[in-house]
């Protein structure tokens, strides 16, 4: 079962393993897919939409996280409509919170900032929500501050998936959604 | 899959009774291991509750009996609209906004019995048209639901799980009226 | 051919971005041979004037008059263009926007002040809800995010300016 | 415990519950669906059960489900042995007597009947119950089942649904029976798959499909889900199957768990239908009892298990990946396909589902046969569906219909259309994942593919109708908040995409969008559509893009001029009555003020927002009545009567030269500049009283010798008094208004003069040209147009009138001219080709009409004059019309047939409308429209000539007095703007200082009508036909707003 296939990739034919995603195929062979959520080791819940790409033969937008490769598939990571979407994507989580990118200690290493950087985001068309979130000091080591949070879960499943801790997890649903820890603990009171 | 109960991990606080521990453990049995386990639990620990909520002590303890980290099990409280992390009123007025009954003016209704019961809604409360508000007396909690499934009788206001079709402000006043000289 | 006319604005922010402008050094001088600035903190203007061809704001519309003041430069002016983080997306000023101006004031001239517990009201703006992004209360041409945005980014829009071409930033500025 | 093994003991249980549902003695069943209950079922039950112990009598008395017609509920049957089966409508509790009386002496209660049914298909069953009762309807010949045809809903509203054996004794479980029996897994799957059946549920997949993935899954243990956690708001089919006919539901999955190879069933049902989980659960457990359920199913070997569990309230769930995350005991957040739920699902077991109707169309097709279902239906979506019908219909209810079917069957056959004079606008289908189909479009079949098409889907079926009162931009909003606050919050785009349209359409709603919001709205629309992770977040902006694309107007109203025309979003109406209001009186103020014996006040409020009110206060079709929120508690405000009753108080008194000096002192500056206004008809003299008081010099020219146009020349006097008239043309002098008489435009004054000598110019010509139809004889001697007759009347000439007058026509001008010529001494009898309810005139005027002796033939349209060789008219034939079709205005368009009627006469009036004389406008410059009336830009009067604007008849054709003059008013204000460069309108209107509260109780006082004179005084003479209220019934009928304009809580 381990034949190799091939795919191609904005034209480029590119050997690929079956059974793995499109977007560890692109990564492996250096073709850029933007992407907030995925990260190696952990399980894929194509939750921001930002490595959609179009399939041919496929009359709608599929995410490369949770898309596996097969043979002869031919594959557009960038074209306008798909340039157009991203942008959006990254001006909606802009939008949402609370980014001041100048005062946060993620400043010049964090993965929002820089796509936006890489797609040309250089304002936001939709209006700030500016809400209220909780920002959680009371661990010794380490803050929890939800303004800058963007949803994409890693930490959730490296807690759960690599620590095997199951300390958080999402509240709530909607833009109201928020990490938390435990029974809405503390992060001080959790078990870890 | 369903969580395994851990053996090491005793209840932290002891804040509930052994009959009601009893309880938990006895539902918690009668559901182990089936598919929507999690969701019954809840379901049923809310309904016995006379204020209809899921005070935290039970979860402390659900979570410890059932090994579900505590985590998932706010997740899935905080997520479903049925269930109250705070304690209802002693009576339930609950507005349906379906779109048959939106079509029929419930959102007057809603605004009424918000000015009827003295309700005012935070800042931060959201939008208005979804909510759920308890008055401080505890008397009464004013809520809305997405649909009732009524939709011929719109608008729809059910009353302590009594269901009024063809409600109009007049009528939504007497009864909250009616509520308020009946005491308890 | 007659030189442009180039105003500065400077709306609720810390002037760190007219520092950045300040530092294309010696650049400036081609920039004036080619331009007159004919309004700004660096210039002794007292009213905006009419017909500018480029105006750079600097900060986020945060009061009353800072909106009155946007509303009136987008009137006169050809180009408006957003210039640094606070014009761009609000930034720190709108770190205040979660709050109430009324619980905000109470916090900084009530309970954190020492003398005068009253917030300041003669001279002194109202402040709008939110601090808000120039783009949200008028139209904005060109955006050039940062805080404050690199002397090089600024070099390159005033120069493509001034040279009639619409500078393109992907890649070249960044947020923060 | 009876257990069902073999076929003997199948037929056993058969013929115990053929003995219930066709006992001896007579049957009575209720109907106790939710919805029957929620009218009161549970105390009819309860009256039948006390009154037949009481009495003795033997009776079998039941429960049923629910037969669908919601609006009729609570729903009986009754069933005599012999007879037919008579479905009986809303029964109270104090009829239950007489309806026993009745059955205990053989008869039915024809007065409660709604229909029989001699026989019944049960598809997989057949039940004939009797026959007789010729009078009353078959159940499918009355409109609201007409049509329908019910194979999903077989059973519902039939038989008991809390007892197995009735299911049985209509062929229940015997779909089961002969798959086990025949043990054939895979022709079923293949006989589904033949029939083309497709997910109810909504996206509409091929079931046979799904389930051949699932057969194939190899794995221990295999799932079976039944999704029954619906959520639309606005559908509520699945509630009333599952209430009304559990077994079928079952019977259904465990058919699908053989042939599929599943052995465990779960039905996820919304814990907000606690009766469907109640009947089921019943169900579950009589099912397992009979061997049908469970271990060793109908002893040949086969095991399968049904749970339920209640759904904890999520849209998100009907999502099948949220829907297994919810069972497996998470939150119901959906996770990407692949990999799909036939292979890895509840617990990463091989799952299938299906939505709960899906289910019932197996047993049918398992004992019918493909062939039998795809006769049903459209080729591509084979067999029916239930949809629920509601909203602004007369019946509403569960209608199951072929697919294919045209949407106007629904809202106008079946639904009968609206119940009040509004017309329908829309229909909603699929809920929030769906969109807004506009009336012009509903010839559509409703389809899977077809509506999809428009921008909607089916979805689970939801139908809601939508009138004028509805605003589309809220119903976007409406759903765009719905599906914001379902939004799971996992994806980008849905958790906040959504939350920025819902921001752009409050904007929208609240009268602060923008016209790039729009641009914003559709862009961000299609972005959540294309890249949301689940169907709700890919169907969540269709709403907002059906209405954007069919109803666009409507957002720009809001957006533009900051117009609600439903009047729904408050923020853009200061009151239901000023909304409806074409004038936009601030109607609650001059109730206040007169409450608060203001008077003179009162009277400054009306003048200034309306400078004819004594007229208009007669002659209004006064749009507030039906608007009024009091209507809700008792009847409407008479709030037309009170500005009269403001008006007739002031202009005859003492006072009048007071108001003149305090109108003038609100008069602007004068700004020199100059207006021409050419017509003096009440839009003119609209536009030139607002015009003066702001300041400018105005000319209002008019062919006429005096000014009032339709109201001095076409209004009789006993509607509109001519001294009435004169005091309001002279208050609009006094403030300084000039006239200019005997002068045509542009006869006598040319287009380029009025453009030379003004800076504005105002076109206001009434409609003065009588439409003519063609009909043989119109040429006779005799034969009048009614505006000219009543003009002739008016100025006080003499007309030729015959003895017997016939006036064709349905409009206020028929009216008129009847009443008219009924005071010169005629019989008159008015022709019209359709309905009472039909008719364009005020209904208060065609009562007094009738009441004054003229008679109205309806469906009549006429055919011929005849006349005399002479060449005088001496008869006209009428076609009887009947109806048909409903045509584009909602209304059933009239159909002649080959009767014809003949009414002797001597003179016919003619009334069938007037139109308007364009054609100096087309000689110079200024566009016309299609419908041949002067083009002008929507939100500011401008014609296609600079400087020129024009507004009345000229611009919407015939129109009524209180709309001319609201675009006169329209007008003054955009002249204004343009003039001056300045928004100073709101600052000519004085600021009133008065209560702002709501009476804590609303006032005990009764509507007060006007007094008309007695039918026989009046109609001899033209004095005025009614009297004003009095002081003291104005003040009460003041008292009585409730202030809809104070606001309250969180504004």
């Amino acid at each position: 079962m381990n034949n190799k296939i091939s795919i191609r990739i904005d034209g480029e034919l590119i050997p690929a393993t079956p059974g793995a995603s499109l977007l560890e195929t692109a990564l492996a062979h250096g073709k850029f897919i933007p992407s907030l959520c995925h990260m190696k080791g952990l399980s894929s819940v194509g939750a921001c939409r930002l490595c959609l790409v179009e399939v041919a033969g496929v009359n709608r937008l599929l995410p490369a996280c949770t898309t596996p490769v097969q043979d002869g598939m031919s594959v557009t990571t960038q074209s306008d409509k798909l340039r157009r979407y991203r942008k959006i994507t990254l001006e909606l989580l802009f939008a949402e919170r609370n980014h001041v990118c100048a005062v946060c200690v993620s400043n010049s290493h964090c993965d929002l900032q820089s796509l936006a950087q890489r797609l040309g985001v250089t304002s936001v068309r939709y209006p700030y929500t500016f809400p209220k979130v909780p920002v959680d000091l009371t661990h010794k080591k380490f803050a929890l501050d939800q303004n800058r949070c963007i949803l994409c879960t890693r930490c959730v499943r490296v807690c759960a998936e690599v620590e095997g801790a199951h300390v958080w997890a999402v509240s709530s649903r909607g833009v109201g959604s928020r990490l938390v820890c435990e029974l809405n603990r503390a992060w001080a009171d959790s078990r870890y | 899959m369903p969580a395994e109960f851990l053996p090491g991990d005793a209840p932290q606080r002891g804040a509930l009774s052994f009959e009601e521990q009893d309880f938990i453990d006895r539902l918690i049995a009668s559901h182990q291991g089936q598919p929507g386990m999690l969701l019954s639990l809840l379901e049923e620990i809310q309904e016995r509750q006379p204020h209809k909520y899921l005070p935290a002590d039970y979860l402390e303890y659900l979570a410890a009996r059932t090994g579900i980290p505590g985590a998932q099990i706010y997740s899935v409280a905080t997520f479903y609209a049925l269930f109250n992390l705070k304690p209802q009123g002693d009576h339930t007025i609950c507005i349906c906004r379906g779109t048959a009954c939106h079509t029929r003016g419930s959102r007057d209704l809603l605004e009424r019995m918000k000015l009827q019961l003295g309700l005012v809604p935070e800042e931060d409360d959201g939008s208005a048209d979804k909510l759920s508000m308890t008055t401080p007396d505890r008397r009464f909690t004013l809520r809305t639901v997405a649909c009732f499934g009524q939709c011929a009788l719109a608008p729809v206001v059910e009353v302590d799980h009594a269901i009024h079709g063809h409600v109009n402000e007049r009528a939504l006043d007497r009864e909250v009226d009616a509520l308020r000289k009946g005491g308890a | 051919m007659s030189k442009a006319k180039v105003a500065t604005v400077w709306l609720d922010g810390c002037s760190g971005c007219h520092m950045s402008l300040l530092d294309i050094d010696e650049l400036l001088i081609d920039v004036l041979r080619k331009a007159d600035i004919v309004y700004g903190p660096l210039v002794d203007a007292q009213e905006f004037p009419d017909n500018v061809d480029v105006t750079l704001v600097e900060g986020a519309v945060s009061s009353q008059d800072d909106l009155r003041l946007v509303q009136k430069i987008r009137q006169r002016t050809k180009l408006l263009v957003s210039l640094g983080d606070c014009a761009v997306t609000s930034n720190v000023p709108s770190m205040r926007n979660p709050l109430q101006p009324k619980v905000l004031l109470q916090r900084a001239y009530v309970e954190g002040a020492d003398v005068n517990h009253r917030p300041p009201t003669d001279g002194v703006p109202a402040l709008l809800r939110h601090a808000v992004p120039v783009h949200e209360v008028v139209k904005v041409d060109l955006h050039v995010p940062g805080c404050p945005p690199k002397a090089d980014a600024i070099a390159f829009v005033v120069t493509e300016l001034l040279e009639s071409r619409k500078p393109d930033l992907a890649g070249k500025v960044k947020f923060g | 415990m009876p257990r069902i093994t073999d076929l003997s003991s199948f037929n056993e249980a058969r013929e115990a519950g053929l003995a219930k549902l066709l006992p001896p003695t007579p049957r009575i069943a209720i109907g106790m669906g939710t919805c029957g209950t929620g009218n009161g079922a549970e105390a009819v039950l309860q009256s039948f059960s006390d009154a037949i112990n009481q009495r003795g009598l033997s009776i079998a008395l039941a429960r049923t489900g629910c037969f669908g017609f919601c609006a009729a509920e609570p729903l009986v049957n009754v069933w005599l042995p012999g007879k037919p089966l008579v479905i009986l409508q809303r029964v109270q509790p104090n009829d239950t007597a007489a309806i026993l009386d009745d059955l205990t002496a053989g008869r039915i209660p024809a007065g409660l009947a709604l229909c029989r049914i001699d026989e019944w298909d049960h598809i997989t069953g057949h039940v004939k119950y009797g026959s007789g009762f010729p009078e009353i309807p078959l159940w499918n010949e009355i409109p609201f089942f007409k049509g329908q045809k019910k194979i999903v809903l077989r059973n519902c509203g039939l038989i008991d649904p809390t007892d197995i054996e009735e299911f049985l004794a209509v062929g229940g479980y015997q779909a089961l029976y002969k798959a086990l029996i025949d043990a054939n897994p895979a022709s079923i799957v293949e006989s589904i798959k033949a029939a083309k059946l497709r997910g109810r549920g909504g996206a509409g997949f091929q079931t046979g499909s799904k389930w051949e993935f699932l057969s194939k899954a190899k794995a221990d243990r295999k799932y079976l889900i039944c999704n029954a956690d619906e959520g639309d708001p606005g559908a509520y089919m699945n509630r009333n199957e599952i209430e009304s006919d559990p077994h079928s539901l079952i019977e259904g999955m465990i058919i699908g768990g053989y042939v599929t190879g599943a052995s465990h069933g779960i039905v996820y049902v919304r814990a907000e239908y606690p009766l469907a989980v109640h009947r089921l659960e019943t169900a579950i457990h009589q099912a397992e009892e009979w061997g049908l359920l469970g271990d060793n199913i109908l002893g040949r070997g086969f095991n399968f298990r049904l749970q339920l569990i209640e759904g904890a309230g999520a849209f998100v769930c009907g999502e099948e990946t949220a829907l297994i995350r919810s069972l497996e005991g998470k939150a119901g957040r959906p996770t990407p396909r692949p990999p799909y739920p036939a292979d890895s699902g509840l617990f990463g077991q091989p799952t299938n589902i299906n939505n709960v109707e899906t289910w019932y169309n197996v047993a049918p097709i398992v004992v019918k046969g493909p062939a039998w279902f795809t006769e049903t239906g459209s080729p591509k979506s084979p067999g029916t569906k239930v949809f629920s019908l509601v909203g602004k219909v007369v019946n509403t209810g569960l209608v199951e219909m072929p697919l294919g079917t045209p949407l106007k069957t629904f809202v106008y056959d079946v639904g009968g259309g609206t119940a009040n004079d509004r017309a329908v606008k829309a229909v909603q289908t699929g809920g929030p994942s769906g969109g807004c189909i506009p009336q012009e479009m509903f010839d559509t079949p409703v389809d899977y593919e077809t509506l999809a098409q428009l921008g909607s889907i089916m979805g689970s079926g939801g139908m809601v109708v939508m009138d004028e009162d509805n605003c589309m931009v809220d119903v976007a909003r409406y759903f765009i908040e719905f599906t914001h606050s379902e939004s799971c919050g996992k994806c980008i785009p849905c958790r906040v995409g959504l939350d920025k349209s819902l921001h752009y359409l409050n904007r929208i709603t609240q009268g602060k969008g923008t016209e790039a919001d729009l641009a914003t709205l559709d862009e961000l629309g299609r972005m959540i559509r294309d890249t949301s992770l689940c169907g709700l977040g890919q169907t969540a902006p269709n709403p907002v893009l059906t209405t954007m694309r069919h109803f666009r107007h409507e957002f720009e109203d809001h957006i533009r001029a900051s117009r609600c025309r439903a009047g729904v979003c408050e923020d853009l109406a200061l009151s239901p009555c000023e909304n409806s209001c074409p004038l936009h009186m601030n109607i609650p103020r001059f109730l206040q003020l007169l409450k608060e014996d203001r008077l003179e006040d009162a009277f400054v409020s009306v003048v200034m927002d309306n400078p004819l009110p004594a007229s208009t206060g007669r002659v209004c079709q006064h749009p507030c009545d039906d608007r009024c929120r009091r209507s809700g508690i008792d009847s409407a405000v008479n709030m037309r009567e009170v500005h009269r009753h403001i008006a007739d108080s002031i202009y005859p008194s003492p006072r009048f030269p007071d108001l003149v000096a305090r109108l003038s002192a609100l008069r602007k500056p004068s700004t020199g500049l100059r207006c021409a206004v050419v017509g003096a008809g009440p839009t003119g003299l609209a536009c030139a009283f607002y015009l003066r008081m702001l300041g400018h010099d105005v000319m209002v020219y008019d062919s006429n010798p005096n000014a009032g146009g339709m109201l001095r020349y076409a209004l009789p006097d006993y509607r509109l008094p001519k001294e009435v008239l004169d005091r309001e043309v002279e208050l609009i002098k006094l403030i300084g208004v000039d006239f200019t008489f005997n002068t045509r435009v542009p006869a006598d004054i040319s287009l380029n003069e009025l453009d030379q000598r003004y800076n504005a110019v105002f076109l206001a010509i009434g409609t003065w040209k009588e439409n003519w139809v063609y009909l043989p004889g119109t040429e006779l001697t005799g034969v009048i147009p009614a505006l000219p007759f009543l003009e002739s009347v008016s100025k006080r000439e003499t007309v030729p009138l015959g003895k017997r007058v016939i006036v064709i026509g349905g409009g206020n001008a028929a009216i008129d001219s009847a009443r008219t010529a009924l005071r010169l001494g005629s019989g008159v009898t008015i022709l019209y080709r359709r309905e009472r309810k039909d008719m364009p005139a005020i209904p208060e005027e065609t009562e007094a009409a009738e009441a004054e002796g003229a008679k109205i033939a309806f469906l009549a349209s006429p055919h011929r004059i005849v006349g005399s060789p002479d060449g005088r008219v001496t008869a006209i034939e009428a076609v009887k019309t009947r109806l048909g079709e409903y045509d584009s205005s909602g209304r059933r368009r009239p159909i002649p047939t080959d009767e014809i009627v003949r009414f002797n006469c001597d003179t016919v009036i003619l009334a069938v409308g007037e139109t308007v004389d364009i054609d100096f406008a087309k000689a110079s410059g200024l566009k016309i429209s299609d419908r041949g009336l002067i083009e002008v830009d929507r939100y500011s009067l401008e014609t296609s000539r600079s400087k020129f604007y024009a507004g009345g008849d000229l611009i919407t054709g015939a129109s009524n007095v209180s709309g001319a003059m609201g675009l006169g008013k329209k007008a003054a204000r955009n002249i204004d703007k343009r003039l001056t460069g300045l928004k100073r309108w709101r600052d000519l209107f004085p600021k009133f200082e008065y209560d702002q509260a709501a009476p804590a109780h609303p006032s005990d006082s009764r509507r007060h009508h006007v007094r008309e004179l007695e039918a026989e005084d009046r109609a001899r003479t033209f004095s005025e036909a009614t009297v004003g209220l009095t002081s003291v019934e104005a003040m009460e009928e003041s008292c009585r707003c409730l202030r809809c304009d104070v606001r309250t809580g969180d504004h």
